[in-house]
C-alpha cells in the first residue's frame, strides 16, 4: 500500500515538476514549429487558425493584389468590438444619463475619450475599407467560380455594418444623434410617399409600421434609445458575426482567394514571402497535390497551383499581424488627433441646421432631398439588389484574378470615371441652379417626382450606359466594370455634395465659411 | 528569414503604436488642470504662516476635486483648478487660485451649492475651455456667466425683497425696468401679456441654438445676445417690432432680470424664500407695465417708424373728452383687429377686470370736466356719396385713399374692424368735428376748416360702410 | 409512390403527411414570429398623449398663431374658424418655422403655402391639418392622431 | 405663357407712350391758354383743398394740423413743421446753396412728396397743370421770388466707382476729416457730440439725419445724396460742400453715406 502510496505521490510530485511542459504541450499540441511538418501542423490544430490553409498561395500575399483592405476591415471591426465591451462599461442607455456619461468619459476617464475615438473611428474606417474591398474583389472579378454567393453574403455584411454604424451614431444622445435618429426614423417611414400616392395609407402604412417599430412610439424618446442600443449592441452584432462566419467559411471552401489561372512568379515576391525550402520538408514539390498525407480527405485537389504556395505558418501569418499593427496604429494615430464629434444635449424643439445624418448617408441624404421614398428606400434597394445580381448578370469565367481583368477592362473602368464624375457633377450642378419640377410646376403630382427625380435619372442612365458598354465591348464583364464603377463615383460624389457642399436649409455653399450664422 | 516587406510594415507600425501609446498615456496623465493644482501647492508652501502648515501644505494631494450635488444632480470639478476658492490663505492670490470674494462663501457652502448653480459653465468639463463653455466648438449651452450678471443667479432661491438690501440689486432693479418698461404690453410672463413677442417664461434658459445670433459682435451666447438685443433690437433680430430704447446700464439690468426666467426650480432646501413681492395693483403701474411701451406718456401722436403706423395719444384731453369709460374698456378688453393693439381681457392677454378698470382710471385722471356738445348723429339723413367725395379730398391725405392708414400715413386706420364694430357714429363724427388737439388731427367743424354738420354726418356715414365693403 | 400519376398532380398519402407536417411547421413558425414582432409594439406608446387640452376658445383672438413648442402644432384662428396644423415637416421629421408666405423647413428647405400645401422643396406631401374637438368645459383640444382635409376651420363658441 | 406675357407688356407700353404723347399735346395746347390772373385763381384753389391745412392759410406752415411728430427706429421723436412759404427759402433744391429753387425742383417735390415727412405725393391727384398753378401761387407768398431769380441747377453725373469699397474707404476719411460725425455721430446714428443743440436758422430745434433709419427726405439715390453735399439744406444746419470738398471726394462720401445707409458694403446673404 504504501508503496503504491509512494509511487502515487512520486508521480502525483511529477507531474507538478512536469506542469509547465504537459499544459503548454496540451495546448500547443505540435511543439514548436521548426520543420515544415509541426508548422503545417500549427495550423492544422489550432482553432483560431485553422479556418486558414497550411499552405497559402504567393498571390495571396502580394500586398498589390488584395491591399490587405479585407483584413483591415476584419480588425477594424476587432478594435471595435473591443473597445465598445470597454465603453459599455461606462455608457447607460437613458436619455437622462447618456449624455453624462459621455462627458464623463471624455473628462474623468483615464483614455475614455481616446477609447471613443477609437470605437468611433475604427468603426467608420470599416466603412471606407469594406468599400475598397469589395472594390477590390469586384475589379479582380473575384466574384465569380463559385464565388457568386459569397459576393451575396458580403452585401448582406455591408449592410449589417452601415446599420452598426447608424445605430451607435444615435447613442450619445446629443442634438446629432436626436436628428440623425429623427431622420432615419423618417427614412424609414418613407414608403408612406407611394401609399399616400396610391391613397392606401389608411389600410397599409407599412413606413409608418416600421417606423413605429424603429422609434417604439412616433418620436425619438427613451424606447426609442433602447431599441437603438439594442441594435447596437446585440442584434445587429450578432447577425454580423454569423454572417461573417458564412464569409470566412466560404471563402476557405472556395480554395481560398482567387488568382489569375496562368500565375508566375515573379523576383520580387521574395520580399512578401518566405520561399519554400526546396529540400527536406515532407512536401516534396514534385510529388504531390495539396496535404494528402495530413488531411484525411476524399481526393488530392488538383488545379492548386501547388508549385506557388508557400507555408501560412510564418508566411500569411506575419503578414496578417503585420496588417494588424499597421490597422492598430493608424486607428490610435488617428483617434489621437481627432475627437469624435459631439455636440449639445439633444433638443427634441430646436433641429440641427442643417440636420445632417452621419457622414456615410450624405450621399443618401442629398437623393432624399429629391424624394423621401427614392432617397431613402427606392435607389438603395435597387444599388443593393443590383450589387447583389451582379455576379449572376456577369459570368464570363475567363480571366478572374487580374485587376479590371484585361487592357479594356482598364479603359472602360477610366472611361465610366470620367463620364460619370462629368455627369453626376452636371446633374447637381443644374439641380442647384435651376432646382427641379416643384420649382416650375409648384402643384406637380408627388408620384411624379418619386418617379421623375435627378436620383433615378443618374440611376437610369448608369442602367443604359452599361447596357451600351455590354453592347459595343460584347462583353458583360466590361458593363459591370462600368456600372460598379459609375455606383463607386457617384457614392463619392454624392456623399461629397452632402458632407461640403450643403449647408442650411439645404442650400448650395462653396464651403463652411460661407454659412449663414444662425 | 521571412518576408522582407511584412516585417519591415510590422517593425514600422509597431514603433508608430508604441509612439501613440506613449503620447495618449502622457496627455492623460498631464491634464489641464495637474498643473494649477500644482501651483496651488507652492503658493500654499510659499504662503504658510508656521511650520506645521507648511508640512500640511506639502502633503496635499494633487487628485480629482469633484462636488456631487445629489438633489440637483450635479458635478461640479471646478475646483480641479479653483482649488482655493475656499482657502482663507488665498486671499490675495491670482486667479485662479483665488479666495472667493465677498462672504457668499458662508452662506453658500461649496460643497452644498457647488460653483455651476451661480456661474454656469461646464461643471464636468476639466480643461479650462471646455469648463468655461467659451466657443461653439464647447457644445455647451451655458457658458460661465459675466460677473455683470451673476446676480440674476440669487434669485433662483432669494425673494426680491431680500435682494434689495443684500446684493441683489440689479435684478430688483431690472425686475423694475421690466415692469416700467412696459415689456409685457408685448411679452407673456405667467400667461400674463400680451401676444406680439414671444412668451419669457423660460427664455434665461433657452440653449444657445434658440437665439438667432447672425449679427450678435462678440461672443455668441445668450449673455450678449440679450443685452445686444435690447440695445438695439432691430440690429440682432432684422424686422423687430419691439419698442425699446435703453442706455447701456439699463440693458445690463434688464438682461441679468431675464437671466433669472428659467425653467429648472430649486429643490426646496435650496430655497429661501421669505416673502412674496406684492405685484403692484394701482392704475399708474399697471399702465407702465403693460401700456408704457407704445403708448409712452400717452400725451403726444407720432408716427412710429417700428410699428409702421401712427400711435393714438390716448392720455390726450381732447380724446378723454369725447370717450367714455365704457368705450375705453371695451377698447382695452377686445383689443383692436389689425393693429398691434392685443385683446388685454382675462382669457387672452391676462388682465382682471379690476386691473383694466384701474388702468381706465389712470388713463382718465386728466379727463376735463366739460363734456363735449353733442353731435346727435341720427337726426341726419346721410348721403355716403357725398361722403365719399369729400373723404377723398379732406380725409385721404393723412388716412389713405382707402382709408386704412399704414405706412407713412399720419392717420389711423378706419377700416379696422374694432373701429367699425365698436366705435358709435356719434364718437366719429365728433372727432371729426373737433378734432383732437394736441394731434395733428385738425378740427372739420365750425371752428376749424368749416364743414357743416351735415357733411360730417355724410363722412360718418361713408366711414362707417367700409365694414359692408369688406364683408362683401 | 412519386411514379404514381405525376402529371395528374396527385399526392399519395405520404407525400401529404409530409407535406401538411412541414406546412403545419412552416404556419407555426410564422405565427411565432408574428407575436414576436408584435412585441415590440405596445398597445399604448409611453409617450404623451395626441390629444391635448391647448385652451379656451377666447384665448385665440382672431388673426392669431400661436405655436406650441412643446407639441410641435401651430394653432391658427381667423374669422371662419379655428384650425391646426402640425409644424412637423413631411419630409424628415424638421420642425418647421412660420414665415410671412407660409412655412419653412431648416433641414432639406421645404416650402409650405398657409394652408401647408408644398410650394418647393422635397417634402412628399403637405402638413396636415388636425381635428380639433371641444369638451364641455368648453376648452379645445387637439387630436394628432386625427387628420382632417385642409380648409376645415372649426367655429366654436 | 410667357411669350403672351411679353406681348402684352408691350402692347400696354405702347399704348402708355401713346396716351403720354396724346395727353402732353393737349396740355400743351391748354396751357398757353391761361391768362396770369387765372392761373393764381386756379393755383388758390388747389392750395386750399389740398395745402392749406398744414401749410396754413398765408403759407406761413402754421396750418390746422399743426406739428408732425414722428418717432424714429432709434427711438427719438422727431417733431416736423410744414414748410414756411414766406421765407422763401428751400432745402431741396438743384441750384446752390441760397439759391431759389427752379419749378422743376418744387414739382418734384409736389409729384413725390417728401419721405419720412407725410408730404404725400400729387402725382395722380393733380394735373400738371394744376401743379404749375399751384407753384405759381405758392411762389406769391415770399417777396424772394420777385426780386431773385434761380440759379441754373447743378450738374449731377455718378461715376461709375461708387459704392466700392476703396471709394468706401476714401468716403469714411472724409467723413472723419469734415467732423460730418460731429452732427450725424460716428456711426451714422445722428447722434453725434453738436446733435444735441442744433437749432436751424430760426431757432426751432432739428435733428441730424440718422442714416441707419431708413429713407433720405428727397429720396434716396446716390444722386440725391451727392445734391444734397454739394447745394446744402438751406435754412438747416447742413452746409453746401460745393467749394470745400472737390467733386471726387463729395463722391466719396457719397459712397460711405450708402455703406452707413446699408445699402453697398452688405455680404450676400
Amino acid at each position: 500500500m504504501g508503496e503504491v502510496n509512494q509511487s502515487g505521490i512520486a508521480k502525483f510530485l511529477n507531474n507538478i515538476r512536469s506542469l509547465k511542459k504537459s499544459f503548454l504541450g496540451s495546448f500547443l499540441r505540435s511543439g514548436k514549429p521548426t520543420s515544415d511538418k509541426s508548422r503545417a501542423a500549427v495550423m492544422f490544430n489550432n482553432f483560431f487558425l485553422h479556418i486558414q490553409g497550411v499552405k497559402t498561395h504567393i498571390n495571396t500575399l502580394r500586398p498589390t493584389y488584395t491591399f490587405g483592405f479585407g483584413l483591415i476591415s476584419l480588425y477594424l471591426l476587432i478594435i471595435v468590438v473591443i473597445s465598445g465591451v470597454l465603453l459599455m462599461v461606462y455608457y447607460n442607455p437613458s436619455v437622462t444619463e447618456a449624455y453624462n456619461k459621455i462627458k464623463d468619459l471624455k473628462y474623468v476617464v483615464f483614455g475614455g475619450n481616446l477609447l471613443r475615438n477609437i470605437h468611433k473611428w475604427s468603426g467608420e474606417g470599416m466603412i471606407i475599407f469594406v468599400l475598397l474591398h469589395m472594390a477590390r474583389v469586384f475589379y479582380t472579378g473575384s466574384y465569380k467560380k463559385g464565388r457568386e454567393f459569397n459576393w451575396v453574403i458580403g452585401i448582406v455584411l455591408l449592410i449589417l455594418m452601415f446599420g452598426m454604424n447608424l445605430s451607435g451614431y444615435m447613442l450619445p444622445w446629443d442634438q446629432l444623434a436626436y436628428w440623425a435618429l429623427l431622420i432615419v426614423a423618417n427614412i424609414i417611414n418613407s414608403p408612406k410617399e407611394i401609399t399616400d400616392s396610391l391613397g392606401i395609407t389608411q389600410y397599409f402604412d407599412i413606413g409608418g409600421f416600421f417606423k413605429e417599430l424603429f422609434l417604439g412610439g412616433t418620436n425619438p424618446t427613451q424606447e426609442s434609445l433602447t431599441r437603438v442600443y439594442l441594435l447596437h449592441i446585440w442584434l445587429l452584432p450578432m447577425f454580423l458575426f454569423l454572417f461573417l462566419g458564412i464569409h470566412f467559411w466560404r471563402i476557405r471552401k472556395d480554395g481560398g482567394l482567387t488568382r489569375p489561372d496562368t500565375f508566375e512568379r515573379k523576383d520580387s515576391d521574395i520580399y512578401y514571402v518566405n520561399p519554400p525550402e526546396k529540400t527536406g520538408g515532407i512536401f516534396p514539390t514534385y510529388k504531390t497535390y495539396g496535404l494528402m498525407e495530413l488531411a484525411r480527405g476524399r481526393t488530392p485537389a488538383v488545379d492548386k497551383d501547388v508549385e506557388n504556395t508557400v507555408l501560412s505558418w510564418p508566411n500569411l501569418l506575419i503578414a496578417e499581424l503585420a496588417i494588424f499593427v499597421l490597422t492598430l496604429a493608424g486607428v490610435i494615430a488617428y483617434a489621437y488627433f481627432v475627437d469624435a464629434p459631439f455636440k449639445e444635449p439633444a433638443n427634441p424643439l430646436i433641429p440641427e441646421n442643417p440636420a445632417k445624418a452621419p457622414w456615410y448617408f450624405l450621399g443618401l441624404q442629398e437623393l432624399l432631398s429629391y424624394s423621401a421614398f427614392m432617397g431613402g428606400v427606392g435607389l438603395p434597394g435597387l444599388a443593393l439588389l443590383g450589387l447583389a445580381l451582379i455576379p449572376y448578370l456577369d459570368r464570363e469565367e475567363d480571366r478572374v484574378g487580374i485587376w479590371f481583368t484585361n487592357r479594356q477592362g482598364v479603359t472602360v473602368a477610366l472611361q465610366s470615371f470620367i463620364i460619370g464624375t462629368i455627369v453626376v457633377i452636371g446633374i447637381l450642378a443644374f439641380v442647384v441652379n435651376f432646382g427641379w419640377f416643384r420649382n416650375w410646376w409648384p402643384n406637380v403630382p408627388q408620384i411624379l417626382i418619386t418617379l421623375i427625380n435627378p436620383g433615378n435619372i443618374w440611376v437610369g442612365f448608369m442602367i443604359v450606359y452599361s447596357l451600351f458598354v455590354i453592347k459595343k465591348t460584347g462583353s458583360t464583364r466590361m458593363g459591370a466594370i462600368a456600372l460598379f464603377t459609375m455606383f463607386l463615383v457617384s457614392y463619392v460624389i454624392f456623399t461629397a455634395m452632402g458632407t461640403y457642399f450643403r449647408g442650411p436649409n439645404w442650400d448650395f455653399f462653396w464651403s463652411k465659411s460661407q454659412w449663414p450664422i444662425h | 528569414m521571412y518576408s522582407r516587406f511584412y516585417l519591415s510594415v510590422l517593425l514600422i507600425s509597431g514603433l508608430v503604436l508604441i509612439t501613440f501609446l506613449v503620447f495618449a498615456t502622457y496627455r492623460e496623465l498631464n491634464p489641464e488642470w495637474k498643473k494649477y493644482q500644482l501651483e496651488y501647492r507652492d503658493l500654499l508652501i510659499k504662503n504658510a504662516p508656521n511650520e506645521a502648515a507648511r508640512k500640511k501644505a506639502k502633503s496635499i494631494k494633487i487628485e480629482h476635486q469633484q462636488i456631487y450635488i445629489k438633489p440637483l444632480k450635479k458635478v461640479d470639478r471646478c475646483m480641479n483648478c479653483h482649488r482655493g476658492v475656499d482657502d482663507p490663505l488665498m486671499k490675495d492670490a491670482k486667479v485662479p487660485h483665488k479666495l472667493h470674494s465677498g462672504d457668499y462663501l458662508k452662506k453658500h457652502p461649496v460643497s452644498k451649492f457647488g460653483c455651476t448653480l451661480c456661474h454656469y459653465g461646464q461643471g464636468r468639463a476639466t480643461n479650462k475651455k471646455d469648463a468655461h463653455g467659451k466657443g461653439r466648438d464647447t457644445h455647451w449651452d451655458y457658458p460661465l456667466i459675466p460677473f455683470k450678471y451673476i446676480q440674476s443667479s440669487c434669485a433662483k432661491c432669494h425673494d426680491y425683497l431680500f435682494l434689495k438690501d443684500n446684493g441683489g440689486e440689479m435684478v430688483v432693479e431690472g425686475e423694475r425696468l421690466f415692469r416700467e418698461k412696459g415689456c409685457r404690453g408685448c411679452h407673456k410672463l405667467n400667461g400674463v401679456g400680451g401676444d406680439l413677442g414671444k412668451p419669457l417664461d423660460i427664455i434665461g434658459s433657452q440653449p444657445i441654438a434658440y437665439f438667432p445670433m447672425k449679427y450678435v459682435v462678440g461672443e455668441r451666447n445668450t449673455y450678449n445676445w440679450l443685452k445686444q438685443h435690447f440695445l438695439d433690437p432691430r440690429k440682432i433680430v432684422p424686422g423687430s417690432e419691439m419698442r425699446v430704447f435703453l442706455s447701456e446700464k439699463e440693458a445690463d439690468l434688464l438682461t441679468t432680470y431675464t437671466l433669472t426666467l428659467r425653467a429648472e426650480e430649486m429643490p426646496r432646501q435650496f430655497r429661501a424664500i421669505r416673502y412674496t413681492t406684492p405685484v403692484p395693483k394701482d392704475g399708474e403701474s399697471l399702465y407702465k407695465m403693460y401700456c408704457v411701451a407704445c403708448h409712452g406718456n400717452g400725451k403726444i401722436s407720432a408716427y412710429d417708424e417700428i410699428l409702421k403706423r401712427t400711435i393714438p395719444a390716448i392720455m390726450n384731453p381732447a380724446f378723454l373728452k369725447i370717450a367714455d369709460d365704457k368705450n375705453l374698456e371695451r377698447i382695452i378688453k377686445e383689443g383692436r383687429k389689425g393693429t398691434p393693439m392685443t385683446s388685454w381681457k382675462r382669457t387672452a392677454a391676462g388682465l382682471r377686470d379690476e386691473e383694466i378698470r384701474n388702468i381706465i382710471k389712470f388713463i382718465t385722471k386728466d379727463r376735463p370736466d366739460e363734456r363735449p356738445e353733442p353731435f346727435d348723429y341720427k337726426r341726419f339723413v346721410t348721403d355716403t356719396k357725398h361722403g365719399k367725395e369729400l373723404f377723398n379730398v379732406r380725409c385721404a391725405l393723412c388716412h389713405g385713399k382707402d382709408g386704412k392708414g399704414g405706412k407713412d400715413h399720419l392717420g389711423l386706420n378706419l377700416r379696422n374692424p374694432a373701429v367699425q364694430k365698436f366705435v358709435d357714429p356719434e364718437f366719429l363724427a365728433m372727432t371729426i368735428r373737433d378734432g383732437r388737439k394736441g394731434t395733428p388731427m385738425p378740427a372739420f367743424g365750425k371752428t376749424g376748416v368749416g364743414l357743416s354738420d351735415q357733411d360730417i354726418a355724410d363722412l360718418v356715414a361713408y366711414i362707417r360702410s367700409f365694414s359692408d365693403k369688406g364683408k362683401k | 409512390m412519386s411514379d404514381k400519376n405525376p402529371e395528374k398532380g396527385e399526392v399519395s398519402r405520404r407525400d401529404f403527411l409530409g407535406l401538411a407536417a412541414i406546412g403545419t411547421a412552416v404556419l407555426s413558425a410564422l405565427g411565432v414570429l408574428a407575436g414576436v414582432l408584435r412585441i415590440f409594439k405596445p398597445d399604448v406608446h409611453f409617450e404623451e398623449s395626441k390629444k391635448f387640452k391647448i385652451g379656451k376658445p377666447e384665448q385665440f383672438p382672431v388673426g392669431t398663431v400661436k405655436k406650441f413648442d412643446d407639441k410641435k402644432l401651430f394653432v391658427f384662428s381667423d374669422e371662419d374658424g379655428f384650425y391646426a396644423i402640425t409644424a412637423v415637416c413631411q419630409h424628415l421629421g424638421c420642425i418647421v418655422y412660420k414665415t410671412d408666405w407660409g412655412f419653412q423647413c431648416p433641414c432639406h428647405g421645404s416650402k409650405y403655402d398657409q394652408m401647408g400645401n408644398v410650394i418647393g422643396g422635397p417634402a412628399p406631401r403637405g402638413l396636415p391639418w388636425f381635428k380639433i374637438e371641444q369638451l364641455v368645459d368648453g376648452s379645445l383640444v387637439v387630436d394628432a392622431s386625427k387628420e382632417v382635409p385642409k380648409g376645415t376651420k372649426y367655429i366654436y363658441v | 405663357m410667357r411669350c403672351l406675357r411679353r406681348r402684352s407688356i408691350t402692347v400696354f407700353l405702347f399704348s402708355v407712350v401713346f396716351l403720354t404723347a396724346v395727353v402732353m399735346l393737349i396740355i400743351r395746347d391748354t396751357e398757353s391758354s391761361y391768362a396770369v390772373e387765372d392761373i393764381l385763381k386756379l393755383g388758390k384753389k388747389v392750395y386750399e383743398q389740398r395745402c392749406l391745412i398744414c401749410h396754413g392759410k398765408d403759407g406761413d406752415g402754421k396750418g390746422l394740423v399743426g406739428v408732425l411728430r414722428r418717432t424714429e427706429l432709434s427711438g427719438r421723436t422727431i417733431e416736423t413743421l410744414p414748410r414756411d412759404f414766406t421765407i422763401g427759402v428751400f432745402r431741396f433744391r438743384s441750384t446752390p446753396t441760397g439759391c431759389l429753387p427752379t419749378d422743376e425742383d418744387l414739382l418734384k417735390i409736389i409729384d413725390h412728396g417728401i419721405k419720412r415727412s407725410f408730404m404725400p405725393s400729387h402725382k395722380k391727384e393733380l394735373t400738371l397743370e394744376e401743379k404749375k398753378a399751384v407753384i405759381s401761387y405758392i411762389k406769391t407768398f415770399s417777396e424772394r421770388w420777385e426780386e431773385e431769380e434761380p440759379c441754373d441747377p447743378i450738374p449731377v453725373k455718378k461715376p461709375p466707382w461708387v459704392g466700392s469699397p476703396s471709394s468706401i474707404e476714401k468716403g469714411k476719411r472724409v467723413y472723419k476729416d469734415m467732423k460730418c460725425w460731429e452732427c450725424h455721430g460716428y456711426e451714422g446714428r445722428g447722434d453725434g457730440p453738436k446733435a444735441e443743440k442744433l437749432k436751424d436758422d430760426w431757432g426751432k430745434r432739428i435733428w441730424p439725419f440718422d442714416f441707419t433709419t431708413g429713407e433720405l427726405k428727397r429720396g434716396t439715390s446716390p444722386e440725391n445724396i451727392y445734391i444734397t453735399f454739394t447745394t446744402g439744406l438751406d435754412g438747416t444746419g447742413m452746409p453746401s460742400y460745393e467749394d470745400s470738398l472737390s467733386e471726387e471726394d463729395r463722391w466719396h462720401l457719397v459712397s460711405y453715406t450708402l455703406k452707413l445707409m446699408g445699402m453697398v458694403g452688405k455680404k450676400k446673404e
